[in-house]
């Protein structure tokens, strides 16, 4: 273990402390979920609970460790790296380790609030079904492998937890395996995010030969200090990067694998499709901005375009989906899209501020469709509706997630998309801004369209639906609280202390802070979040739609091409996958067989024709003509010789004695 | 200890298993068992005399040749009996002996047919001498020998214990048995490499002042004793040599036949082991000795590994035979050490050294895995399987994960080996074209999509789903302990290697920057 | 010329008889009893040249012991008891009769004239010095030869034992 | 009393003992015949140890191993004949001719 000397890395005046000893001794976050999830697999199924307590008793170890990380970098302000040598190779250091500032601090505590939350919640939503022990083991391991990614110094680092989460994923959105949907959607999860990882790859590898370091805080520290050295390869390293955050963050065109992947069980969509996984991509951005900013401000203006048109064209699918989940898994694309068109506008903290209450509210929101969905037996919102007064716990906290994610004060994603308006306000950039309102209007629409659907109106489905366990309504009541109150930490000209924790690093972030609300970009996104309920409420609840389950709005051919995702699928399956997987694969598979095979069969073939030809005329007829002859001289006379053996031992005897006879007088008279 | 440092440990690790093969062809076949405790242990004592070497080691000074020895051997030649290991080769001599105990441990109980302990035990071990030796030759005929040795246990363990199932091969008229053909194609392809390798060893002998010692030419070799033509010439048939055995592409056909075709064990040395010989001869011929001429022929090599990955990949996906989808993997694997080491780069051949190892640890587990379940399902048919994860949840798991490490996943070994090769070929040696290097580079890593592809798609054919009809009233076994025994072991190993990859760059490192210097100056 | 070597020529002359008849007569029997004859004429000669305890011990293990051996070899193969003209091979007498005369002929012109006038002077050997010696200077071969003694027993034993599986595949 | 009578006798014994052996049918007999031949040894030991008067009695002490000797081998031998005859029937030398081509 090094500690990293950084005399020239403490530049921001809010760093007070390293940490102590809490944060020397934060590897174990990392590392407890890994040993913990090796005991579930191989005592977990022995115990009461299935494993599910280990789980449970190591994310809580986690949320604790967490909560004191966080309080101690409240009160004193923690930036400080870590390392571990775990390889040379050529003049490259390989090494792990782990960083402790503002920015991981605040991931580790959304990580550990809402996998506890979501874990306690899992415990009963899960009970009964297959592979419970399984699902525990994966969901400890995805715990472990988001802590590797964010409390990653190193892009090695980064790169081994973003693989790693990508895994978890690909087990738990498979874990009803049995059917091939469900594991064609882990696959389509994993192979798009591997599609991305090329990029992340590339860039990393282009990153770290260039400043010949594979410390992120180095590389930082050349990026902003040594612009020469990094200016010809840093729009590509940063492109490359942000493709890679693409994958993750589900941003368009590579975002179609998250709808899929809500064949999962839900508190593993709450978990990792809405709060943490996918903001993995977020998070690289963020953690890489200050490279971003002073190297490579073009690939921002990119970065900022695919966000907003994620943001928009999400949200325009939510509209049409009937899947209640899948609304919600649109929306997270949707919210994506604002996180990282936010730290395209550079609005750092806007970003991450909205990652911040994103988590909590996205969560609650998926955690009360799951307690809806447990009820009901069925993710399609056409089976659903009145659940209001049967399910009250759910229903108050779905609302509460509802407004909160539909921008509303003073629930927390007002004070968030606000800062985001206000950033895009500031850097002047109108479309954008416009887009994004609109963007917050068709949120607030979509979800009153969900809430009105499940909620109000009559039951539309079968069978009595009541409201869930105490184990899945008090996660969804504390996380309702943070949907409240998560916002309020940041609130301009208040209180910004959100501000402070996540700017808390070794590298300065340059950034604009708001110093007082921006009232014109307030206003615009609360009227269009109000204007968004309002039409849902019409449409859906004064209109009646709720009652019969169908939508009034049907606009063709928008509407078609909606559902149809824009066709993106089919494009890629049509296009990319299927020739790969059928034609070409088929093609070089037969070019195998028939081309290099039928080659390398065709020379031993001529070899043995010539063979052939060598051996029955030269060798025959010429040399072996004269073999044989000899050959048979020798044989008759060994047929006349073989008399000799009689078998008889007498025989020989006798031959033998003569012989000796002979001999013997030949020595004794003759020579 | 005098014994381990003078090279009789060294020679020990070599010929033990020899010793072993001819005892066990004294012991009456009637006494299995007596055969396969005999087996066990001697390959085991083999490990240990490794082990002991390992700890002999000295690791400050892994770029020098240690442990070894020189003894006259034909003296009219000047070909000696000289061995020794450096960094490069102390970890393939370690997963070699490894290996070897793996599949002995897993043959006690799973024989191939025809049953025949002894011939095929005995087998084991003269193929192991055969791997062993060509680790720790130091002379260049020597080195042909142990190559050459490794042939024909090989041979005789697909011929003779061979997938024996009829079928039709293209440009042949008459259908033929498979293991007749992958057997005969690898012999004769391997002969074909190594055959004109011998010529490339002769000719360095003859311009070399006479000598095959590997130091002495190296020597030579860095001072630029070889040049022109019949450099470039050497280098060609060294590379045909190496490069059937490795196998690149195009020379790769005899490989998806012979894995196929092989018993369980035999593929998993084939894979594990003998695939390293090619690469490994680069390392520690081709490049040192020919310096200039691996520079120059390095694009070609970068070029013929990226198809190798591409192609490799895009074949897996259309098989639907299990073993032959991860003998086509092996080509693509194989395809990023060759990239690694066309780099000429520390980073790029560190990562081939890596590479090797992981490969070796990773899709012997594999072959492993696939040969016990065609053994339990009398199939090798993605089409038919299905449902594995239910009807053998030890085998499906251990699938899942190693499956999971072939693609490359951070943290296991295999990830190591991709990620590095690709660093490698970013920026390879100066003076190379690097255009070539990064396309080459890019089409590794689109590589590295299409091998998650293919390999999730098995999975998803092989591991889940329900599985079919025709499996439900029959007794399938699971994983065995003395399948556990051999497969657990590989587990760890890639887990270990894949969080702490020093285990590999701590010995390789020094001797790869030292090569590399000695080889291009700097 | 004394009595003592008119005896030993005698004796002589009845070893060559009784030698004679064993490989000539075409009784088994009789066969037997002549080497009985034969071996009991020897021993009478080792007495005459005072070699006591070697006459002894060829009386007492050959006549004893490996006569009776061979009577039971006789009985057990069943050979016909009484004459049988049978048990010489009539081709071979020719020419065994011409090999060994020619070997007889050859040892006598070497013998006879490779110890011309040679003289043995019967002194008398002491049985108790050879005992000494033989457990002495030559234990180890004494040890060797009944070592040897014993493996022939057990090989003996072995071979002749009624084995089951071969009495079942009776022809081989 | 002068050796060459004793030493002829041996080595007519010798002849006889030879004489036996090729022209005896049965395998008994054959054996018979060896013992002759051994005999003839014996003499030739005892004679010369008398002869030489060796101090160390070395003829005798060979006699004796002799003796011994051939009582292991008669008793192998016969064990032998009487293997073959039990698989054979017959002590008939001439039917055993397994050594033929």
């Amino acid at each position: 273990m090094v500690k990293f000397d950084a005399n020239f890395l403490a530049e921001t005046e809010l760093v007070y402390t390293d940490g102590g000893i809490l944060a020397e001794f934060s590897w174990s976050l990392v590392v407890l979920p890994f040993v913990a999830a090796l005991f579930i697999t191989f005592i977990g199924k022995y115990l009461p609970y299935k494993g599910a307590e280990i789980a449970l008793g190591t994310i809580a170890l986690i949320f604790i460790y967490s909560v004191s990380l966080m309080f101690i970098h409240i009160t004193e302000g923690v930036a400080s790296e870590f390392f571990v040598n775990v390889g040379s190779i050529g003049q490259f250091d390989i090494e792990f380790g782990w960083v402790v500032d503002g920015l991981s601090i605040m991931m580790y505590f959304v990580v550990g609030t809402v996998a506890l939350l979501v874990f306690i919640y899992a415990t009963n939503y899960m009970e009964g079904e297959i592979r419970y022990t399984f699902f525990f083991t994966s969901l400890t391991l995805f715990a472990g492998s988001m802590l590797v990614l964010v409390s990653s110094p190193t892009l090695i680092q980064i790169l081994i937890g973003w693989e790693l989460v990508g895994v978890c994923s690909y087990l738990l959105i498979g874990h009803y395996w049995e059917k091939k949907d469900n594991s064609s959607a882990a696959m389509k999860a994993f192979i798009t995010n591997k599609i991305a990882d090329i990029g992340l790859m590339i860039g990393i590898i282009i990153l770290a030969l260039n400043t010949g370091t594979l410390r992120i805080s180095e590389i930082l520290y050349q990026s902003t200090h040594d612009y020469e050295k990094l200016s010809k390869v840093a729009f590509a390293a940063a492109i490359l990067l942000f493709i890679g955050a693409m994958g993750k963050s589900a941003q368009f065109p590579l975002h179609v694998w998250l709808p899929d992947a809500m064949a999962g069980p839900t508190p593993v969509s709450a978990l990792m499709h809405a709060a943490t996984m996918v903001t993995a991509g977020v998070y690289l951005l963020a953690r890489m901005f200050p490279f971003y900013k002073s190297m490579a401000p073009e690939a921002l203006d990119i970065v900022m375009l695919f966000g907003v048109i994620t943001l928009l064209g999400a949200g325009l699918i939510a509209i049409v989906q009937d899947d209640l989940k899948k609304v919600l898994a649109y929306s997270t694309v949707s919210q994506l899209g604002y996180m990282v068109a936010a730290i395209g506008s550079g609005a750092y903290t806007a970003a991450l501020f909205h990652l911040w209450t994103h988590a909590f509210f996205k969560a609650l929101l998926f955690l009360g469709a799951g307690s809806v969905i447990h009820a009901v037996h069925s993710n399609s919102m056409l089976e659903m509706g009145g659940l209001r007064k049967v399910m009250p716990k759910t229903f108050t906290t779905f609302i509460i997630g509802t407004v909160a994610l539909a921008g509303l004060p003073p629930f927390a994603g007002f004070f968030s998309k606000d800062e985001i308006l206000a950033s895009f306000n500031h850097e002047g950039e109108t479309t954008f801004f416009f887009i994004a309102v609109l963007g917050a209007f068709i949120t607030a629409f979509y979800m009153t369209r969900a809430v009105s659907l499940t909620f109000l109106g009559e039951y539309r489905g079968h069978g009595h639906p009541h409201e869930s366990h105490n184990m899945m309504t008090t996660p969804l009541l504390t996380l309702a609280v943070f949907a409240i109150a998560s916002g309020w930490v940041n609130i301009p000209g208040v209180y910004t202390g959100f501000t402070d924790w996540v700017t808390t690093r070794k590298t300065k972030i340059v950034e604009y802070h708001p110093e007082s609300f921006d009232l014109f970009a307030l206003s615009s996104g609360l009227i269009a979040g109000l204007l968004g309920i309002g039409l849902g409420y019409y449409l859906y609840q004064l209109q009646g739609s709720a009652e019969t389950g169908d939508d009034k709005i049907k606009i063709q051919p928008v509407w078609t091409v909606l559902e149809n995702k824009y066709y993106l699928d089919h494009f890629y399956f049509r296009f990319i996958i299927d020739p790969i997987k059928i034609n070409i694969s088929k093609a070089v598979d037969k070019f195998n067989t028939n081309v290099i095979d039928r080659f390398i069969n065709g020379v031993g073939q001529i070899a043995s024709l010539l063979g052939g030809v060598v051996y029955n005329n030269l060798d025959q007829n010429g040399i072996d003509r004269f073999l044989n002859m000899s050959s048979s001289g020798t044989d008759s006379f060994g047929g006349r010789v073989k008399l000799l053996q009689t078998g008889r031992t007498q025989q020989y005897l006798m031959l033998f004695l003569g012989g000796v006879v002979t001999i013997s007088l030949l020595i004794l008279f003759i020579i | 200890m005098e014994i381990l440092t003078n090279g009789v440990g060294l020679s020990a690790v070599v010929f033990f298993p020899l010793v072993s093969a001819l005892v066990i062809t004294l012991i009456p076949k009637g006494q299995e068992f007596l055969i396969k405790v005999f087996a066990l242990v001697s390959s085991i004592i083999t490990f240990v005399f490794s082990v002991l070497l390992l700890l002999e080691f000295d690791f400050s000074s892994a770029d020098k040749l240690q442990l070894g020895n020189k003894i006259s051997w034909i003296r009219s030649i000047n070909a000696n009996y000289e061995i020794g290991i450096d960094g490069i080769s102390l970890p393939l001599l370690v997963l070699s002996t490894f290996i070897t105990v793996l599949a002995i441990i897993y043959s006690i109980e799973h024989l191939p047919e025809p049953k025949s302990p002894k011939g095929f035990l005995a087998l084991i071990l003269v193929l192991e001498t055969g791997m062993n030796g060509t680790f720790v030759a130091l002379d260049l005929i020597l080195f042909f020998v142990f190559f050459e040795i490794v042939l024909l246990p090989m041979y005789f363990m697909i011929g003779i214990w061979g997938d024996r199932t009829v079928r039709t091969v293209a440009g042949f008229k008459n259908q033929i048995e498979t293991r007749l053909y992958a057997s005969i194609k690898f012999f004769v392809f391997t002969l074909f490499g190594s055959a004109f390798m011998l010529l490339g060893f002769l000719g360095l002998y003859y311009r070399g002042n006479k000598t095959f010692s590997i130091p002495e030419l190296i020597e030579l070799g860095s001072a630029g004793a070889f040049t022109g033509t019949f450099a470039t010439l050497v280098f060609a048939v060294l590379f045909l040599g190496f490069a059937v055995k490795v196998p690149m592409w195009p020379l790769h056909t005899w490989l998806p036949d012979a894995h196929t075709a092989a018993p369980t064990v035999g593929s998993v040395l084939l894979a594990a082991i003998l695939l390293k010989l090619g690469s490994y001869g680069f390392v520690r011929i081709a490049i040192p000795i020919l310096p200039e001429q691996a520079k120059a022929w390095a694009p070609a090599i970068a070029i013929l590994s990226a198809i190798g990955i591409i192609y490799g990949s895009l074949a897996c996906l259309a098989q639907t035979d299990l073993k032959r989808l991860i003998a086509f993997s092996s080509v693509g694997h194989m395809g990023f050490v060759m990239l690694g080491i066309a780099s000429l780069t520390p980073i790029g051949i560190n990562a081939a050294m890596i590479g090797m190892v992981a490969h070796g640890v990773i899709t012997g587990l594999l072959f492993f895995l696939s040969g016990s379940m065609a053994h339990t399902y009398h199939t090798r048919d993605m089409g038919r399987l299905g449902g594995n994860m239910k009807l053998l949840p030890k085998t499906g798991a251990l699938l899942g994960f190693t499956a999971m490490a072939s693609l490359g996943l951070p943290g296991l070994a295999g990830f190591w080996g991709e990620f590095m090769a690709l660093l490698g070929a970013y920026n390879p040696l100066d003076g190379l074209n690097v255009t070539v290097f990064r396309t080459s580079m890019v089409a590794g890593a689109v590589g590295t999509v299409l091998t998650a592809g293919y390999l999730l798609w098995m999975l998803q054919r092989v591991n889940l789903g329900e599985p079919s009809e025709e499996w439900m009233d029959k007794e399938l076994h699971d994983a065995d302990a003395y399948e556990l025994a051999a497969w657990i072991p590989l587990v760890i190993l890639t887990i270990l290697i894949g969080v702490f990859p020093k285990l590999i760059f701590g010995a390789t490192n020094d001797a790869v920057i030292a090569m590399l210097s000695k080889a291009f100056g700097g | 010329m004394e009595i003592y070597e008119v005896v030993t020529y005698f004796t002589l002359l009845l070893l060559l008889f009784s030698a004679a008849r064993v490989v000539t007569t075409s009784n088994v029997i009789h066969a037997a009893i002549s080497l009985v004859f034969t071996l009991a004429l020897t021993a009478t000669l080792f007495l005459l040249l005072s070699t006591q305890f070697v006459a002894l011990v060829l009386v007492l293990v050959y006549i004893g012991a490996v006569i009776v051996l061979f009577l039971f070899g006789v009985m057990i193969t069943r050979a016909p008891l009484g004459k049988n003209a049978e048990l010489d091979n009539d081709k071979n007498k020719l020419i065994g009769a011409t090999i060994s005369g020619a070997i007889f002929l050859l040892f006598s012109y070497i013998l006879i004239n490779g110890f011309d006038g040679e003289i043995v002077i019967t002194s008398g050997s002491s049985t108790e010095l050879l005992g000494e010696i033989l457990l002495s200077r030559f234990v180890f071969p004494f040890e060797i030869v009944s070592f040897v003694l014993l493996a022939a027993l057990i090989g003996g034993i072995t071979l002749a034992r009624k084995d089951e599986a071969l009495v079942d595949e009776d022809q081989i | 009393m002068i050796v060459q009578p004793v030493l002829v006798t041996a080595a007519a014994l010798f002849s006889l003992g030879i004489y036996g052996i090729l022209v005896r049918r049965n395998a008994v007999m054959v054996l018979l015949s060896i013992e002759l031949i051994l005999n003839a040894v014996n003499i030739n030991f005892i004679i010369f140890d008398s002869m030489l008067a060796d101090s160390l009695m070395q003829g005798q002490i060979f006699t004796i191993f002799i003796i011994t000797i051939a009582a292991a081998e008669v008793g192998i031998g016969l064990a032998i004949v009487l293997m073959l005859f039990r698989n054979r029937q017959t002590a008939n030398i001439n039917e055993f001719d397994l050594m033929k081509w």
